[in-house]
């Protein structure tokens, strides 16, 4: 089963001209994730890794009418355009790669999706893989393998490093999801929740958490009020940061209380879920709980 | 991008809302002259412009009850350092007689992905302090951002801190015109703290806004000369011109990493395995050689930092590109010779490894043992 | 039956200590319209012709929870603030009779109405009146008598003397609807119709038009392809007017042949509308075809 | 509100178009000083400001090959009448030699209630021409108005028109640019015809913007000194300052309505029963007697109109406040007297009736007979 992405997940890339485009579309391919189209603006007509260029999302349909997700490269000055193109060609799932994006067209294009039902992982994001099926992302292949343990966090190379870690252990991924590291973000910790509870593959979920925010504090009062049912590891980078910068009082405000790392593992801790000390420790509790 | 007290002050008055009559002296300029040749009568306040905050407890904010006053005053807070830093700009106001401190700020709730109205009848240094202790005492008002923040909402707001009359007409009046900056100025926060009420008329007594820096090339007329600083060493603003998110810390183990999680992480295990780092440095994603050697650079200079723990897992940054970064500064460096411990993983890591090891510097492929070996050498 | 307002129809006045709308909250309470509350910011508390007045809508609906229709007397600059207050408020119905208002503020209003399944009836409009239940709006009432004409205008002083004309005939109307004169208008001809099609009261229609836009041609056209079926008798003022004064290129462009007179007067007479050449021969076709 | 095209151009440039190098001179102005203290070289174009259309067919465009020329040219320009008005302001600008003409603009659909784009490779003065003969050569994009014109709609409006590389880019930034002027100005119009492509580039060479009048309050920044006309008579522009709604008809029935359906009905009967109207003179909704005063003053000091006929039906508008109007206008009128016909009916109908009455003025009820009568005294 896994989630979000399959075999059946057929990708155009958006800004496939570009450095990091055409480098990881090479990638995906290598994976077997099934890219069948490619869009640069002005760029319609050429080829990148033998993935056929288009002008446009539309013309890019017209030939391959199956596609149903994207995976956008495209320069943070222009995404939010590729985003909305994305959308309004109705597909599904859109990846967002793109670092930098302002935080004021994010929130725009998140609410745009919603009202018309599609979902967004990122921006500023390594991506989501389906182990032996397909990957949309720029994260690296070698370290995941195909299992029960769902994965989601807000860091990149965290990410990379614990999936590493449960591999090695013989432990494989259902699917594992990288939702980015920018304050607004399309999937949250929650929502992925709710795609994992819903999936049979999966026995137990990795949530890989940051110090900011409340994303961790929503997962775990999520499950405390037994919204999401399966075994769950955390683990939260930064419990040796200095408190950080602040935003005048209103942030200080709204999170009253919330983001530092002792709110975050009391919350989780509270609510059932077992928190590592290190990364490292995730594959044994893992071990635990299947 | 945060901006000057004197341009949010300007923005706002744009935007419809009262803020004090008052002047901006730069710097350099002729102190009696700019006064004197303004229409500012005393009583008047002279206030430090500066980017961090703490500026009243600091001293930065001086009553004068004549011009005399005001001009010694603007030349000794030109002379003034607040956290480390003398003010560029010194704003001075008509003092403004005033009872009440209300608080008013349009933010993103980036939880709720929702900008969101905040509003109290007690406004002030002490608004935190007021949020913990009587938090029902400030009102929250999510904002639908396709719509925008409508006058009704903007009264109901208003009214529900007690407000009636014209205060509440005019409070509303500013909340609007606090959402409408928020928006077209691409703002993370825009906050008036405090603001008070003079006639049913809000007076805006101080501001602060700060634009997403991300989209700062949208606002090239925001083109004033902008010292960051006092908060921030020489360290940290040098990584910073450069691009690299640098965080000075009181340790010994210089750290870099790639990605914010990683970069932490790394920093988890150096005190994990008993030591402390000397600093928070992250590459982020994609970094070119040309961004590693100068984050290398930095810390190779970097008196704090014994060792250097550089820690990378490979994704959209590749390792080829890294180890390259870290042969070119080493090639570069002058200075007393210091260890690196690389650990590299991922995207082009054999690419990496043989970089490195050709240039004789040993490459891990566990963190673990990279932090360890780090603590251990630092120690010595 | 009826359509948009009948006796269960309970209405705020918005803007009702102003001049115009404390006027016509008179005539309508004279009516035997339910007016059970008026709002105007900053004069809660106060009384109008009996009516007490709010502060918000949503004060008002705290006490009078059946309110589902707004009548709109506030000045233009206010107006759109107004109207989403409503519309947030949850109200149905909305008759807007401000002049005035900028049409950037009518296009926003009328889209965010759409997608909450909210009807606008104006701006710059009389209203609408079922005669002897309910006059949401400004038409004088002695000229209407209930009947079987349901009538949709884009002239309010010609709607006057249209109903008046059939009443002193002995022909009642079922609903009247002034939908306004401004270029951009919430409820149009066409979706009048579909309303009027679906009444059972209604045997007929009277559509009275005015040269320039298309929304007559528009009715001509669902006429013609059977989407409305009930005889209708249409007036068109403006046959001896000089051609307009034009709006740049692009008006004329988008308007291409339509709009004028004889434009209207031949799409609706090739649809099997009976084109009357004065408001006062209208009495004598409607008879003929009830 | 109708702007110059050196304002429409001004804001073009300040939304990224390219418009030609140029100046604006006004009347009172040195030419020779302002022409030779610019930057302009010749060959120049120096170009009417006017508010009416078909300037250039009027002579009010005339290109120079010197800076002398191009001075004797402003002179005699405004000294050359576009319609019956002598502009007062010139604009000189640098002339762009160019070999093809397109249009672009955005306005209101107000049918389909949609913002529309409209786009053809062939602009130029014969556009509605071509719209007429080729409508497949005008690409129309319909936008929604919650999401605003994205970049990718725009590229597909200028691929459409068969524009591919720069030229494509340029276009369909012009496009984006055209709608978020249209959306932040309030625009019934903006259009820009003819523009044309150098080097792939876009360049607006007339540009056209229409402020819906309600929103002008909005926009005090475009407060140039405007003066409408040309095409207006000076009693359509009496009224207009009355803010009345009039246009002068060829005819000799004086008519006073109130809404615009009514008034256009009143003169429809007017031809109806032989007679033809003066004018068209809407009074709108609620007009106070005030408001009706001037209206009758109008027509009664117009000398086209040889007998009034008021039809009034009340709905907002009171008959009482109409009848007052009249005859407050009867009582201060001065000149040849003029016999007025009037009808009443609706809101007060009464009231009005006996005040008019007690004036001796006969009151119909019937715009029929009203029209009969009118038509037949006047045919007198």
């Amino acid at each position: 089963m896994a989630i979000l992405v399959d075999s059946n997940t057929v990708v155009v890339v958006q800004g496939i001209t570009g450095r990091e485009g055409s480098f990881h579309t090479k990638l995906m391919l290598d994976y077997g994730t099934k890219i069948v189209a490619g869009v640069t603006p002005g760029r319609g007509g050429s080829e990148v890794h033998g993935v056929k260029v288009y002008d446009s999302i539309i013309e890019a349909k017209e030939e391959h009418p199956d596609i149903n997700t994207s995976i956008v490269f495209v320069p943070a000055r222009f995404a939010i355009d590729a985003i909305y193109e994305a959308i309004d060609a109705n597909l599904k799932l859109l990846v967002v790669i793109t670092e930098g994006i302002p935080v004021h067209d994010t929130l725009k294009a998140i609410n745009y999706a919603k009202s018309r039902g599609v979902t967004i992982i990122g921006p500023n994001c390594p991506g989501i893989i389906t182990p032996r099926e397909s990957k949309v992302g720029i994260m690296p292949s070698h370290v995941f393998t195909r299992g029960p343990v769902g994965i989601v966090s807000r860091s990149g190379t965290l990410t990379y490093e614990v999936s590493y870690a449960l591999s090695k252990e013989g432990i494989g991924q259902s699917t594992v999801i990288g939702i980015g590291g920018d304050p607004v973000v399309g999937l949250t910790f929650t929502e992925a929740l709710e795609l994992f509870e819903k999936d049979d593959e999966t026995k137990a979920v990795v949530l890989l958490g940051e110090i900011g925010g409340d994303m961790e504090e929503r997962a775990a009062r999520m499950i405390a009020q037994g919204r999401f049912t399966k075994p769950t590891i955390a683990f939260i980078a930064g419990r040796t940061a200095p408190p950080g910068k602040r935003m005048g009082h209103a942030g200080a405000i709204i999170m009253m209380g919330m983001g530092d790392y002792e709110s975050k593992v009391k919350a989780l801790e509270k609510a059932g879920v077992l928190v590592a000390r290190t990364p490292f420790d995730i594959p044994r509790l893992v071990s635990r709980v299947l | 991008m945060k901006l000057y007290e004197f341009e949010a002050k300007d923005i706002l008055r744009r935007y419809g809302v009262e803020v004090p009559q008052g002047i901006v002296i730069s710097r350099g300029e002729d102190v009696r002259v700019k006064i004197e040749s303004s229409s500012l009568e005393p009583p008047l306040v002279a206030k430090s412009q500066v980017l961090v905050a703490g500026r009243g407890k600091a001293g930065g904010i001086r009553m004068a009850n004549s011009i005399d006053e005001a001009i010694n005053i603007v030349n000794l807070l030109f002379d003034h350092p607040i956290k480390g830093l003398k003010p560029k700009y010194i704003l001075v106001e008509k003092a403004i007689k005033h009872d009440v401190e209300l608080y008013a700020s349009v933010t993103l709730d980036k939880s709720e992905r929702r900008p969101v109205v905040l509003a109290s009848l007690y406004g002030g240094i002490d608004i935190e302090e007021i949020a913990r202790e009587k938090p029902e005492s400030i009102v929250r008002y999510y904002v639908d951002p396709v719509k925008g923040l409508m006058g009704y909402e903007a009264r109901s707001v208003a009214k529900k801190l007690g407000l009636t009359g014209g205060a509440q007409t005019s409070f509303s009046s500013l909340l609007q015109a606090l959402y409408n900056i928020f928006i077209d100025y691409d703002a993370d926060l825009v906050e008036v703290n405090p603001l008070t009420i003079v006639d049913g008329k809000v007076i805006a007594l101080d501001a602060r806004i700060i634009v997403d820096d991300n989209a700062a090339y949208r606002h090239p007329e925001l083109a004033v000369e902008r010292v960051e600083g006092g908060e921030v060493s020489i360290w940290e603003s040098k990584a910073r011109s450069m691009g690299l998110a640098f965080v000075e810390l009181d340790g010994y183990v210089g750290i870099i990493g790639n990605g914010a999680g990683l970069t932490m992480t790394t920093m988890d295990l150096v005190y994990e395995y008993g030591g402390a780092p000397a600093n928070f440095l992250d590459i982020g994603g994609g970094a070119s050689s040309e961004r590693v050697k100068k984050a290398v650079s930095i810390l190779l200079e970097y008196p704090k930092a014994k060792v250097i723990l550089i820690n990378i897992f490979g994704g959209i940054t590749r390792c080829d590109e890294v180890a390259k970064g870290i042969v070119e500064a080493l090639r570069e460096y002058k200075g007393q010779p210091k260890r690196l411990y690389v650990r590299l993983s991922g995207t082009r890591e054999e690419e990496g490894r043989m970089i490195l090891e050709e240039a004789e510097i040993r490459v891990y492929s566990d963190p673990r043992e990279a932090a360890i070996a780090a603590v251990k050498q630092a120690e010595v």
